[in-house]
C-alpha cells in the first residue's frame, strides 16, 4: 500500500498537538507535578502554570480568567453547561431550545434530560445551508424557556449560526444562552462580550493542543450546578486534581491560536476553496453542503451522489489521504447523518457524502494531490454502483 | 472497526463487478436510505450451471466485498449448490466480518437468492427451497458498537 | 531558603508520571494522534493504544478490558457511578449507604443527590482506626436501598476497608457495590472478581501515571446511566474524544503497577514503618492516626497536640519537605479534616495533624531527613503555642 | 494561596515571640477549635507607653506572622496610639493577605484590645475606646476560595 504519502484531512475530528505546545506540557509530567491546590512549592509551580493557561485561553475569547473553568474535553463543558443550568433553573421552567444540527454532546445530553429528568425541548430546523431563522427560535420561546443553546460552527458542514443575533434575542427574554464553540474556537473570530454569550464550551484537541482537555466559559453572574462534584479545584467549581499538563498545553494552543490567527484564517480559506472549487469542477454529480461563505475556514464537505462513504473513505486512506463522511455506514447507526438529512439531504445522497477538513499543517501540494484523485476514486465506486448504472439506463446521469 | 485483509483485497480488488447483457437472472436486494444495494446478474446455462456471474453494489467496503466474495463461491456451481451459500459461509470465506458489518454478508446471501427466483421465475421452474423465501430486513446493525 | 534538597512526601495527593509513562505517551500526541473512532489510518493506531491500555488496565484489577471505561479521572468516575446507579435505578429505591470517612468527590456527590434530586443518604460512622462495621452496614439496609459506595483505601489515614465482606452483604441484598479504589489502586491486592465489586474508580496520577485520567469498572451486567453524554466512545458510555495520550500513559502505569506490585508494597511499608516508628519516639504527645496495620503501605499520618498543621507545612517546605495536612487552615474551611473528626479526633488536635505519604521515589535518607528534622519543627510551634504553654502550666506536659 | 515575602519573613523569624511574667495585661482571643488562639502580653510603664510586648499563637502561618506585626507596631507606643491599631494596617504591613487569612489580622487587632482590656482592668483605669468593645467572631472564612 502507498502508505508513505501522508495527507491528514480531517482537522474537524482532531488536530495533532503542536510541538511547541508538547514541549511547554512536557516538565510538568515528572517534574513540576505538585497538586496545584496545595501549599508547598510543588504546588505553587502548578499553580502558576494553571494561571497562565486560564488567562491565555481568556485572551483568545476576550473574556476575564475568572470566567474560564477547566474541563476534560467539549462534550464535559456541554454536558455540563446544559444539565448545569437545567437543574439550577428547573424551579423557574423546563423547556430548553436547541437546533436539530448540534453535536450529540449536546444533542444526547437534552435526550437524557427529557427522559430522565421531564425536561422538554424544542429542536429548531435549518435552512438548506444549515442555518437556523431567528423568527422561528422566537416563536419557539415560551415562558417555561430556560435555557437556548445552539452552535457556534458546525462540526459537518461548517456553517457559522448567527451567534450575535441569538444572543440578543436571548437577553431580550431572559434567558440563558449556551454555544458550542469547539468548532468555532480559534477558526472564527470570537469575543464572548461583544458577542453576548453566557456559556460557551470549547476543546484543546481541535486547536493543536492535547486531548482530554477543554473549557466551559461561564460568564460572571451565571450560576449553574455543579456536573463533576467533589473536590474544590476551578474554584469550586469542577472538581478532579488539575490536569496541570494538559492544561499547561491548551493554554499554549490558545496561546499560538490568538496570535496566528489571521494567518490560519487566510491560509485555510484560501485551500479550502481551492478544493471546494477544484472538486467541483472535476466531479459531476456533486452537491456542496453547508453555507458557501458563513463557514468554517478549513472544511469542506462534499456530497457525490450515487455513492457510499465509507468506500471511498477506504480508497482514500489507501492513497494515504484521511477524511470523514456522514454516511451510515462510518456511524454504524441506520441513518446518515442528522445534520445532512437536516438541510434536506436525501438518505442515498447523504450516504454519499464527505468531509475533507484541512488544517495549519495542510499544503498546497496535499490539496492538489486530492483534486487529482478523488475523481477516480468518484468515478471507481459509481462504476460499481448499481443506482449510478439505472441512472445512466434513465438519461439522468450522461 | 477493522476489516481482515480478505476483506480489503476484495474491497480494492473486487472479482466479478460488472453486468451481463441478457441475464438468466438479476436479483436487487437493499435499498438506498439504508445505503446499501446489491444487484446480482447470473448467466446459468441448460445444466442449471452457473456459467458466470456478476455484481454491482451501492454499499461499504463490506457490501462490495461479501459481494464480490459471494460471486466467486457460487461461479460454476450448480443452482443447487448456489443454494446453500449461507450468509456465514461468505463471513468465513472473508475470515469474518465486525460484527456491525455482519448485515453485509446477509445481503449477500438475499441478493444471490433473489437473482436466483428471477431466474426461476423467467424459467419457469420451481426451486422448493425458495417458495416462500423471505427478505428480512437484514439491517441490525446491532446497539453495541462503537 | 534552602530548596536545594526536595523531598516529596505527598503521594497520596498525586505522583509524578513516570519517564516510561511519558515516553510512551509522547507519540501520540504528534504523529499516533488520530480519532480512535475512524477509519482510516491514523485512527487505526489510536484504537490499538486503546485497546492495550484498556488490556493493561483491566490486567492490574483482574477485570475483562470491556469492563473499563475510561474517564478524565477519579472523581468523574465516583460521579458517573453514583449518578448513574442512583438515576437508573431510581424507580426501584431512592436510599444509598456510604461512610462518614469518604472522599469529597463521594460525598459532595452525594450530597447534591439528596438536595436537588431528592434522593437519601446513610452516612455510617467509623471506628477509631477508621473502619466501618459490617452489623452497621446491615442495620442500614433498607428496602429502598439502591446502592452501597464504601471506599477501599481512606485517603488521609490510609485505614483500609474490610472491601469483600461488605460486597457479600451487598450481593445478598442484591444492592450495587461501588467502591472509591483510587488510593487503593497499585498499593492494596485489587481482584474485583475475587472481591466481589460491581463498580470500582480508579484514577492515573495516583500511580505514577499522567493527570486527567481515570477509570471506572464497572462489571459485566450491571447497567447505569451515562454521565457524559454525547459520541458514542467507550462503547457507547462515555463520550467525548479519547485521550489517547493519556490513556496510554495510564495504561502504561497500570502496567509498571502490576509488574512491580510486590516490591513496591514491600519497600514503602518497610519505609513506612520507618518514618512512623521513628516520628513517634521522637516527638511526644503525638498520636497516629489511622489503622496500624491494615493501612496503605505509604501512608502515615500524625496529630501533633498543641500546635496548627499549615505552619508545620512551611517550615516543612522551607526545608524542601512536602506534606500535607487535615487542618483547617490549609483546606479553606472552618473546619479540620472531616475524617479526621470521623475517628474521634478533638477539633484542636486535628488541627496539628500531618500527613506524609511515600513513594516509589522516596529514599532511606529521605526518611531520616525527615525523621531529623521534623522534632524540631513541631517543638518550634509548641515553643509558640499559648496552648502548650498552659498545657506545661498544668502539668500535662512535662 | 500564596504569602508574601512579609509574611513569610515575620513567620518564619517571628518578632516579640514569647511570654512575659508579671505582665501588666494579658489578652487571649480565638478558640482551639477553629484552629486559632493568640495571647499577647504587655509591660505597659507607668507613662501608658507599652516598653515590651510578646504573644504566642497557636494557628496558621498567617496568624504567626500577623501576631508578630501587630505586636511590632505596638511597641514602644502609648496605650492610645495602640488602641488605633486596626487589622487593616496589619494586613498591609504585611504587605497584604490572601483573603481567607484576613481573619488572622483581625485577630491580631483583637489580641490587642483584650490585653488593653486585661490591663484596664488590672489597673482601674478606664479606656472610653474599648467601653462595650466586641469580640465578634473573626472565622469569616469566606466561601470561593480556592
Ligand atoms: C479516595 C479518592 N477519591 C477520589 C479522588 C479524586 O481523584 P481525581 O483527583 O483523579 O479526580 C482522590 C484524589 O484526589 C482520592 O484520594
Ligand atoms: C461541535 C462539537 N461539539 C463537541 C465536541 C466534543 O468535543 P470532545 O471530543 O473534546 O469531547 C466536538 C468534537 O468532537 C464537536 O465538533
Amino acid at each position: 500500500m502507498e502508505k508513505s504519502k501522508r495527507i491528514y484531512m480531517d482537522y474537524s475530528a482532531t488536530t495533532p498537538a503542536k510541538q511547541e505546545v508538547v514541549d511547554e506540557m512536557l516538565p510538568y509530567f515528572t517534574e513540576g507535578f505538585g497538586n496545584a491546590s496545595s501549599i508547598y512549592s510543588y504546588g505553587k509551580e502548578a499553580k502558576q502554570a494553571l494561571d497562565q493557561a486560564r488567562e491565555r485561553v481568556a485572551a483568545l475569547i476576550g473574556a476575564d480568567p475568572q470566567e474560564v473553568y477547566f474541563t476534560a474535553g467539549g462534550s464535559e463543558s456541554d454536558n455540563w453547561a446544559l444539565e448545569g443550568a437545567a437543574f439550577k433553573n428547573r424551579k423557574k421552567g423546563n423547556h430548553i431550545i436547541t437546533s436539530k444540527i448540534e453535536h450529540h454532546a449536546i444533542l444526547h445530553t437534552l435526550e437524557y434530560l427529557e427522559k430522565t429528568h421531564g425536561f422538554e425541548v424544542t429542536y429548531l430546523d435549518v435552512d438548506q445551508d444549515g442555518k437556523i431563522s431567528l423568527e422561528d427560535l422566537e416563536n419557539a420561546i415560551k415562558d417555561e424557556t430556560i435555557l437556548i443553546t445552539i452552535m457556534f460552527v458546525n462540526n459537518e458542514i461548517g456553517t457559522i449560526e448567527p451567534i450575535k443575533e441569538i444572543a440578543e434575542i436571548a437577553k431580550k427574554h431572559k434567558i440563558l444562552f449556551h454555544t458550542d464553540a469547539v468548532q468555532a474556537l480559534g477558526n472564527v473570530e470570537i469575543n464572548v462580550k461583544d458577542l453576548g454569550i453566557d456559556m460557551m464550551s470549547m476543546s484543546s484537541h481541535k486547536i493543536y493542543g492535547p486531548k482530554g482537555v477543554g473549557a466551559l466559559y461561564i460568564r460572571k453572574g451565571v450560576m449553574i450546578d455543579n456536573l463533576i462534584h467533589g473536590g474544590a479545584q476551578e474554584r469550586k467549581k469542577r472538581a478532579g486534581t488539575e490536569n496541570i499538563p494538559g492544561i499547561v498545553g491548551f493554554g499554549k494552543a490558545a496561546e499560538l491560536a490568538r496570535v496566528n490567527f489571521k494567518e490560519h484564517v487566510e491560509k485555510l480559506t484560501r485551500l479550502r476553496d481551492k478544493l471546494i472549487d477544484g472538486i467541483e469542477k472535476a466531479i459531476p454529480y456533486t452537491k456542496i453542503n453547508g453555507h458557501r461563505t458563513d463557514r468554517h475556514p478549513g472544511n469542506a464537505n462534499f456530497a457525490f451522489k450515487y455513492i457510499e462513504g465509507e468506500g471511498m473513505l477506504l480508497l482514500l486512506d489507501h492513497l494515504g489521504i484521511s477524511g470523514s463522511s456522514g454516511s451510515a455506514c462510518t456511524s454504524g447507526s441506520l441513518d446518515p447523518s442528522h445534520v445532512l438529512l437536516a438541510i434536506g439531504l436525501e438518505h442515498e445522497i447523504a450516504h454519499g457524502s464527505l468531509r475533507l477538513t484541512i488544517g495549519d499543517f495542510t499544503t498546497e501540494e496535499d490539496v492538489d494531490y486530492v483534486i487529482e484523485n478523488l475523481p477516480k476514486i468518484v468515478q471507481r465506486l459509481r462504476d460499481m454502483s448499481p443506482l449510478y448504472e439505472s441512472a445512466k439506463a434513465s438519461g439522468e446521469v450522461k | 472497526m477493522q476489516y481482515s485483509e480478505k476483506v480489503m483485497d476484495h474491497f480494492m480488488n473486487p472479482r466479478n463487478m460488472g453486468t451481463i447483457e441478457n441475464a438468466s437472472g438479476v436479483g436487487e436486494v437493499g435499498n438506498p436510505q439504508c445505503g446499501d444495494i446489491m444487484r446480482i446478474y447470473l448467466d446459468v446455462d441448460d445444466n442449471q450451471i452457473i456459467k458466470d456471474v456478476k455484481f454491482k453494489t451501492f454499499g461499504c467496503g463490506s457490501a462490495i466485498a461479501t459481494s464480490s466474495m459471494a460471486t466467486e463461491m457460487i461461479k460454476g456451481k450448480t443452482i443447487k449448490e448456489a443454494l446453500e451459500l449461507t450468509n456465514k459461509a461468505v463471513a468465513e470465506a472473508l475470515d469474518g466480518l465486525p460484527p456491525v458489518k455482519m448485515h453485509c454478508s446477509v445481503l449477500a446471501e438475499q441478493a444471490v437468492k433473489a437473482a436466483l427466483i428471477d431466474y426461476a421465475q423467467k424459467n419457469n421452474i420451481v426451486i422448493p427451497e425458495l417458495e416462500g423465501y423471505e427478505f428480512d430486513d437484514a439491517h441490525d446493525h446491532g446497539d453495541e458498537e462503537e
